[in-house]
């Protein structure tokens, strides 16, 4: 296909559009522009993936060199492979999905135009992310994503609350990214080329499995991959991230752009293969925060949160699962996560909408009945969530436990972390179900989802059904996988695992045979739940461990000899200014005078050599 | 004369029976949108007329003009940014003088000045593009004569520019008579067989320098600029601040390149000194200022002094090419910038009272008010300070990279100290135009609304494309100058 | 020896009109009165015709006069009595000739005047003596110069138009004030 | 008829003299008249020194390039007088140092 610049073309374009109307733009245009450009997109992208799966070829597309400045040369290129491809489906597919969800949600939103532009941007970044033929171009997708999150999660500006978590997203991910760029410049350096494929050639002809310097640039990378993905230790920003607009959760912070992580390991997974430390320390990661993230969503009250929090676990268990090579599967787990997450995001954003913005899940109840599209929505998200059997969620997370199983040594503790992952899972989206959509109505809804809502919220449900019988063009990308030769033991532990945590959920909160509320209510239970509730208390210790030493420092500082360097320079530089423009009488004569200075002391110079 | 040497000299010669229909369409039938539309087209006419040049070049069209392709490229660029500057001064001249008709001659005769020096290799060409030049902008300078601040600038502008004319014909006379040669390759070859002594070379030679470094405005001869700025018409001082200092740019590398002036180590280090000083005092000066013309006056100082890198870079034979060729992209992406930055002072000021909208607060959220204008100088800005995918980034990457493989640190140094101290007062400006507008109200009415916004698309796309696709450029300038 | 008489003559001529133009060139520009200083100019340009006559270019000497010392110098003339200053005028700028005023701009241009006497003192040559005609210029002039007279026509057109636009108004003004 | 031999640094010198006399008088005076008067006397010892290297060399191009200063003179005070024109208009004064309303 010709077009494929036309891809990414379509949402900047729009996005430039909208951002050059200044809100001026009647809101129906703007929102169809919006939505429309992803549309459009998700249309390109489909003939392509057409011929993708017809021939297989890779494609390379060069758009143009930037510039050639001695061995410099960056390119504006894309690399059209099956992974990209899968990507590329998923961002405009679910993008397009969610844009047409908001076109309905922010309707009474005076900035629509805005957030449509912000919208296109990102989508428009993350095209370029995950197309990019090099880690330049990759990088520049990657802080256009972080750009575009930042502005959305700060969306609703005037609350200073939503500005605080919009910089602490920032600030957080700042420092993965920091990390990741030093490993740019580390694999630039050493291996002379920023173009992925010629890198992951260089980089298997020059090292050796297990050298140090594959590990290091990995370990960088994992970095800016970790802070990308809200993983430990970097997972604090997500749950604040939740400030902005529902559909850019759905988005952004769950369908897509907190997978870019995921992505960018699977795409240098050659690298990763060169440092198996760094591939452990993957698995690790993955698996600590899934059990992480999963006890702390079991407390969570805020609906958005308690999403969030499982967004992280999902992410876990990709993480997990790329950890143990098991590349294709952590995609797989990518693409059905998309669709079931997205579908659960978008259910409570309508949710939140048909309730004037309550996110409280105690204040709802009793909404199965009065908005039926929503709760089927829900519930099909949240089974695919849970991974029971023949949803697209049980075929992804089943791929990743027997992956993990079968690893030597280490791998039963990755399976059986999992299996308690899968677990909790289980009961902390069933509880959600059985608290939100069952038992008594605490608020009524004032109105009905639309057509654009329900359009959404249905086709999306069909895909978190049947999207675990897609098969991903993933073979020519990865390592063959070992084929599954698991006991029929581990399938069925595997399948009973989530049913067990459904069966849990309603006991505890249906049908109320053990009494959850009293064990909860003891003073341990209450500690315990306060622990969880905060997260793992993980902000409270990033408060004493950096915040709270970094500020101290800074306040010490201001009065301080650093301080007073970087006040001498601005001093120095206001007098230099006012000194120099003291000069600049408006005096004819004065000038006169000053131009004969200086040519009468340049004469003085060369007389001097001259002689 | 023959009709190659026609050919090769056809973008004056366009120019100049330009400037002569012109006349007589001006005294014919008054009418501001004709001449204007004549005006822009004949510049646009000789800057097309270049390709049909240098199907002859490289010519030597009597002792006084060479036609070759970097004489060509210099003159495109002029016509063009002539042109540019005709449209979108047309609303601004008839606001704001009566009879605007011959505003529009005297900006043609300024550019075929300007496209003179491009072609210039003999003192006299390089006096006569020179004065041509200098000449038609006192003019245009005090062109709009209802109020003051133009005449104080003209007369400052004329006084001085004039002293600087004569210091640099002194030189030149001085040169004449040690080597007997008018032209530059001729004066080059007479240096190293003078007859009069060796001791009055580096003098005049100097004196030349002087001359020219006035036009340029390096410090120390740098205190018109802001004045001049201020005072000139807005889209005057875009067409002062980018074509008249290219071309006396392009004029003074091309006497260097020519008479090999690069062999006196002390005189090249001399351009070496004064952008250094030019770098520093212009950012500095530009630091804490609140008028938008002046805060440009002083950038155009420290942008001059970056580009006088490039001499001390062709210090070494090596890196000669690379230097040129990164002069040349910084005067294309420079004057691009500069247009557009002064283009959109030049449709905010709508005042009838003459005065122009170029404090700090008069852009306060000019971005909510006028997205596209507000742009328009926004990627001005950007280009100015070197942030990436402008053409500005591309010119300072160039030069940066040129004056690393010159081993030039010191002016490296100066360079990004420099430029750091640009990003905060170009993004002041910036910070300004996004504030709210309920902070602070100010109307401004936006003349010539179709053909400003055209204009403004245009330079954009220039600016940005230059950023973002350079390198057809750089091929090309690779071509022609090696 | 007769010849040589009239070489000395000669030569004396050139240091008595170098004497003069100099002369003239001080008191000219350190009149008050503006008129004043434009004789004093207009002496000056005669005296420098006079050493080109000297020098052998006869042809410089003559549009010396006639363009610098005529033309030019009459433009002078003319805004000169247009503005008419008058007495106050004079008496103004006589004040504003005062000492202080002197020290920085003649500190500053005697050191030019030392550096380019530095500079000038090896410089052994003569001029030729054989004088340059006009027959020759001419020839040179429309010879390789021939862009240079064109390019100047439209610098003198330049001029004309500046002029004209800036002096234009004033001038309708005052008949209109009349 | 033949011309005069004298000595090259002696014509130039005198060059220089009014050369610097006139950037005395560019430095000194107040009044733009002046101001005026002191480039033509610039430009003229620049035109000197030219016709005088014309002279030694015994060429053409000296005074060629006499003639072109003359014409850039005549254009500078054509174009320099009508501004004076307007100066006295505006500001009701010649001096210089009352115009710096540009400053800064």
């Amino acid at each position: 296909m010709a077009g494929i610049w036309l891809i990414p073309f379509f949402p900047l374009a729009s996005a430039v559009l909208l951002l050059l109307s200044a809100g001026r733009m009647p809101r129906q245009l703007a929102a169809w522009l919006g939505a429309g450009s992803v549309g459009l997109s998700a249309i390109c992208v489909a003939s392509l993936v057409n011929d993708f799966l017809a021939d297989g070829q890779v494609r390379e597309v060069t758009l143009w060199t930037w510039m050639t400045v001695a061995e410099f040369t960056p390119r504006f290129a894309f690399y059209i492979d099956g992974l990209t491809v899968v990507m590329m489906s998923v961002i405009t597919g679910v993008g397009f999905l969610i844009h047409l969800y908001s076109i309905e949600f922010m309707w009474d939103d005076e900035s629509i135009c805005r957030y449509f532009a912000y919208m296109n941007l990102f989508v428009g970044a993350m095209l370029l992310l995950v197309m990019a033929d090099n880690l330049l171009l990759l990088y520049l997708g990657w802080e256009g994503v972080g750009v575009c999150s930042y502005l959305l999660v700060g969306f609703w500006y005037r609350d200073p609350a939503n500005g605080k978590a919009a910089r602490k997203a920032f600030v957080v991910t700042r420092v993965g990214d920091t990390a990741m760029a030093l490993g740019l410049f580390l694999l630039f350096t050493e291996l002379g080329t920023l173009d992925i494929q010629p890198l992951l050639a260089a980089a298997n002809s020059t090292w050796q499995v297990g050298d140090t310097l594959p590990v290091l640039a990995t370990a960088l990378l994992l970095g800016g991959a970790v802070g990308k993905s809200a993983q430990l230790p970097l997972q604090v920003w997500l749950p604040d991230a939740m400030a902005g607009p529902t559909p850019v959760s759905a988005l952004i912070h769950a369908a897509t752009m907190v997978t870019a992580g995921v992505y960018l390991i699977a795409r240098t997974s050659g690298l990763f293969l060169l440092a198996p430390p760094t591939m452990e320390a993957v698995a690790w990661i993955g698996l600590l925060t899934l059990l992480l993230a999963a006890f702390a969503a079991l407390v969570q009250q805020d609906i958005k949160r308690i999403l969030a929090y499982s967004t992280i676990s999902q992410i876990g268990y990709m993480f997990l699962a790329l950890g143990v090579g098991a590349f294709a599967s952590g995609i797989f787990h990518l693409v059905t996560h998309a669709f079931f997450k997205a579908l659960l995001f978008l259910a409570a954003g309508a949710v939140i909408h048909c309730l004037h913005h309550e996110h409280n899940i105690f204040r709802m109840g009793g909404l199965r009945k009065r908005l039926p599209v929503v709760f089927w929505s829900f519930l099909i998200g949240s089974a695919a969530l849970a991974a029971l059997p023949f949803t697209s969620g049980f075929y992804s997370k089943d791929a990743i436990l027997l992956s993990a199983s079968e690893v030597g040594g280490i791998g039963l503790w990755l399976w059986a972390g999992g299996l308690l992952g899968a677990l909790l899972t289980g009961i902390y989206s069933f509880r959600l179900v059985f608290i939100v959509f069952f038992g008594q109505a605490h608020t009524e809804p004032d109105r009905q989802p639309g057509w654009k809502m329900s359009v959404a919220l249905v086709v999306l449900c069909a895909l978190a059904l049947a999207g675990g019988l897609l098969a991903l063009p993933l073979a020519d990308v990865f390592p063959a996988a070992r084929a599954h030769e698991a006991s029929h033991a581990i399938e069925y532990i595997s399948i009973g695992t989530p049913l067990l945590g459904l069966l849990l959920a309603y006991l505890m909160f249906l049908g109320r045979q053990i009494n959850f509320d009293r064990a909860a209510d003891s003073i341990a239970g209450r500690r315990v739940r306060g622990f969880l509730f905060s997260g793992w208390r993980f902000d409270q210790l990033y408060e004493v461990l950096w915040v709270r030493p970094y500020t101290t420092v800074a306040h010490w500082c201001r009065n301080e000899p650093v301080d007073r360097v970087y006040n001498a320079i601005v001093a120095s530089s206001q007098w230099a200014h006012h000194k120099l423009a003291a000069l600049q009488t408006g005096e004819l004569r004065w000038y006169a005078t000053s131009m004969v200075f200086g040519l009468v002391l340049l004469l003085a110079v060369m007389l001097r050599n001259a002689t | 004369m023959n009709a190659t040497d026609f050919q090769a000299v056809l973008p004056l010669l366009v120019l100049a029976i330009g400037a002569t229909v012109l006349m007589l369409q001006i005294a014919w039938v008054r009418n501001p949108g004709l001449t204007a539309a004549l005006a822009a087209l004949v510049m646009a006419l000789s800057a097309l007329s270049c390709r049909l040049a240098a199907e002859v070049a490289p010519t030597e069209v009597t002792p006084l003009l060479q036609a070759d392709r970097y004489s060509l490229l210099f003159a495109t660029l002029f016509g063009f940014a002539g042109a540019i500057t005709a449209l979108l001064s047309r609303d601004y001249v008839s606001l704001h003088g009566d009879e605007p008709e011959e505003f529009f001659l005297l900006l043609v005769l300024a550019t075929m000045g300007a496209s003179v020096l491009a072609y210039a290799i003999h003192v006299a060409s390089l006096l006569l593009g020179l004065e041509l030049l200098s000449v038609s902008l006192y003019a245009l300078i005090a062109y709009p004569n209802k109020s003051i601040l133009p005449l104080e600038a003209a007369a400052k502008y004329l006084v001085l520019s004039g002293a600087a004319s004569a210091t640099a014909l002194f030189g030149f006379a001085l040169l004449y008579a040690a080597t007997g040669a008018l032209g530059f390759t001729e004066i080059g070859q007479g240096l190293t067989v003078t007859t009069t002594g060796q001791s009055v070379l580096l003098p005049a030679a100097v004196m030349v320098f002087a001359g020219l470094a006035f036009k340029l405005s390096l410090v120390p001869f740098h205190l018109w600029t802001p004045d001049v700025y201020d005072g000139a018409p807005a889209p005057v001082t875009g067409f002062l601040a980018s074509v008249a200092k290219g071309a006396v740019f392009v004029v003074l590398l091309r006497l260097f390149l020519d008479a090999d002036l690069f062999r006196y180590r002390i005189l090249v280090e001399i351009t070496g000194l004064l952008a250094i000083f030019s770098m520093l005092a212009g950012n500095l000066l530009a630091l804490l200022q609140t008028n938008i013309k002046r805060m440009l006056a002083y950038s155009s100082i420290a942008h001059m002094g970056y580009l006088m890198i490039v001499f001390m870079v062709s210090l070494s034979g090596d890196s000669q090419a690379l230097a040129v060729e990164a002069a040349s992209y910084y005067l294309i992406a420079y004057t691009a910038t500069t247009i557009a930055a002064f283009g959109l002072l030049t449709l905010i000021s709508t005042d009838a009272s003459g005065r122009e909208n170029v404090q700090l607060q008069q852009v306060s959220g000019l971005f909510w008010r006028q997205p596209l204008l507000a742009c328009l100088m926004l990627v001005a800005l950007l280009s100015l300070a070197g942030i990436p995918l402008t053409a500005g980034f591309i010119a300072k990457f160039y030069l940066v990279n040129a004056a690393v493989s010159g081993h030039n640190w010191i002016l490296l140094f100066t360079l990004v100290i420099g430029s750091s101290i640009g990003i905060y007062y170009y993004l002041r400006v910036v910070y300004y135009m996004t504030r709210r507008p309920e902070e602070h109200r100010v109307e401004q009415k936006i003349i010539s609304a179709w053909r400003g916004r055209i204009l403004s698309g245009v330079l954009i796309a220039t600016i940005l494309l230059l950023g973002i696709a350079p390198q057809p450029l750089m091929h090309y300038l690779k071509a022609i100058l090696h | 020896m007769r010849k040589r008489g009239g070489a000395i003559m000669m030569e004396m001529l050139f240091y008595i009109a170098a004497a003069v133009a100099l002369l003239a060139t001080v008191l000219a520009l350190s009149r008050a009165n503006a008129a004043h200083a434009l004789i004093y100019l207009i002496v000056s340009l005669l005296a420098v015709a006079v050493v080109f006559f000297l020098m052998g270019a006869p042809f410089a000497a003559a549009l010396e006069i006639v363009i610098y010392a005529g033309a030019i110098m009459v433009l002078f003339v003319f805004v000169i009595m247009m503005l008419n200053v008058g007495r106050e005028g004079t008496a103004r700028e006589r004040e504003w000739l005062g000492g202080r005023n002197w020290i920085a701009p003649g500190i500053l241009s005697a050191l030019l005047l030392l550096e380019l006497m530095l500079a000038l003192r090896h410089a052994p040559a003569v001029t030729s003596g054989v004088a340059v005609t006009p027959k020759e210029v001419g020839l040179t002039l429309f010879g390789p110069y021939v862009l240079a007279v064109e390019i100047a026509s439209m610098l003198l057109l330049a001029g004309l138009v500046g002029a004209y636009h800036l002096g234009r108004r004033f001038i309708v003004r005052r008949e209109r004030r009349r | 008829m033949g011309g005069l031999q004298i000595p090259m640094e002696q014509v130039l010198a005198l060059a220089g003299l009014l050369f610097s006399c006139g950037l005395l008088g560019l430095m000194l005076r107040r009044n733009i008249i002046f101001m005026l008067m002191s480039l033509e006397v610039m430009l003229n010892a620049a035109a000197l020194a030219f016709v005088a290297a014309g002279a030694k060399w015994q060429q053409a191009d000296g005074q060629i390039i006499f003639l072109l200063i003359l014409s850039v003179a005549a254009a500078e005070v054509a174009v320099g007088l009508g501004l004076v024109l307007q100066i006295q208009r505006r500001f009701k004064t010649l001096d210089m140092d009352q115009a710096r309303r540009l400053r800064g």
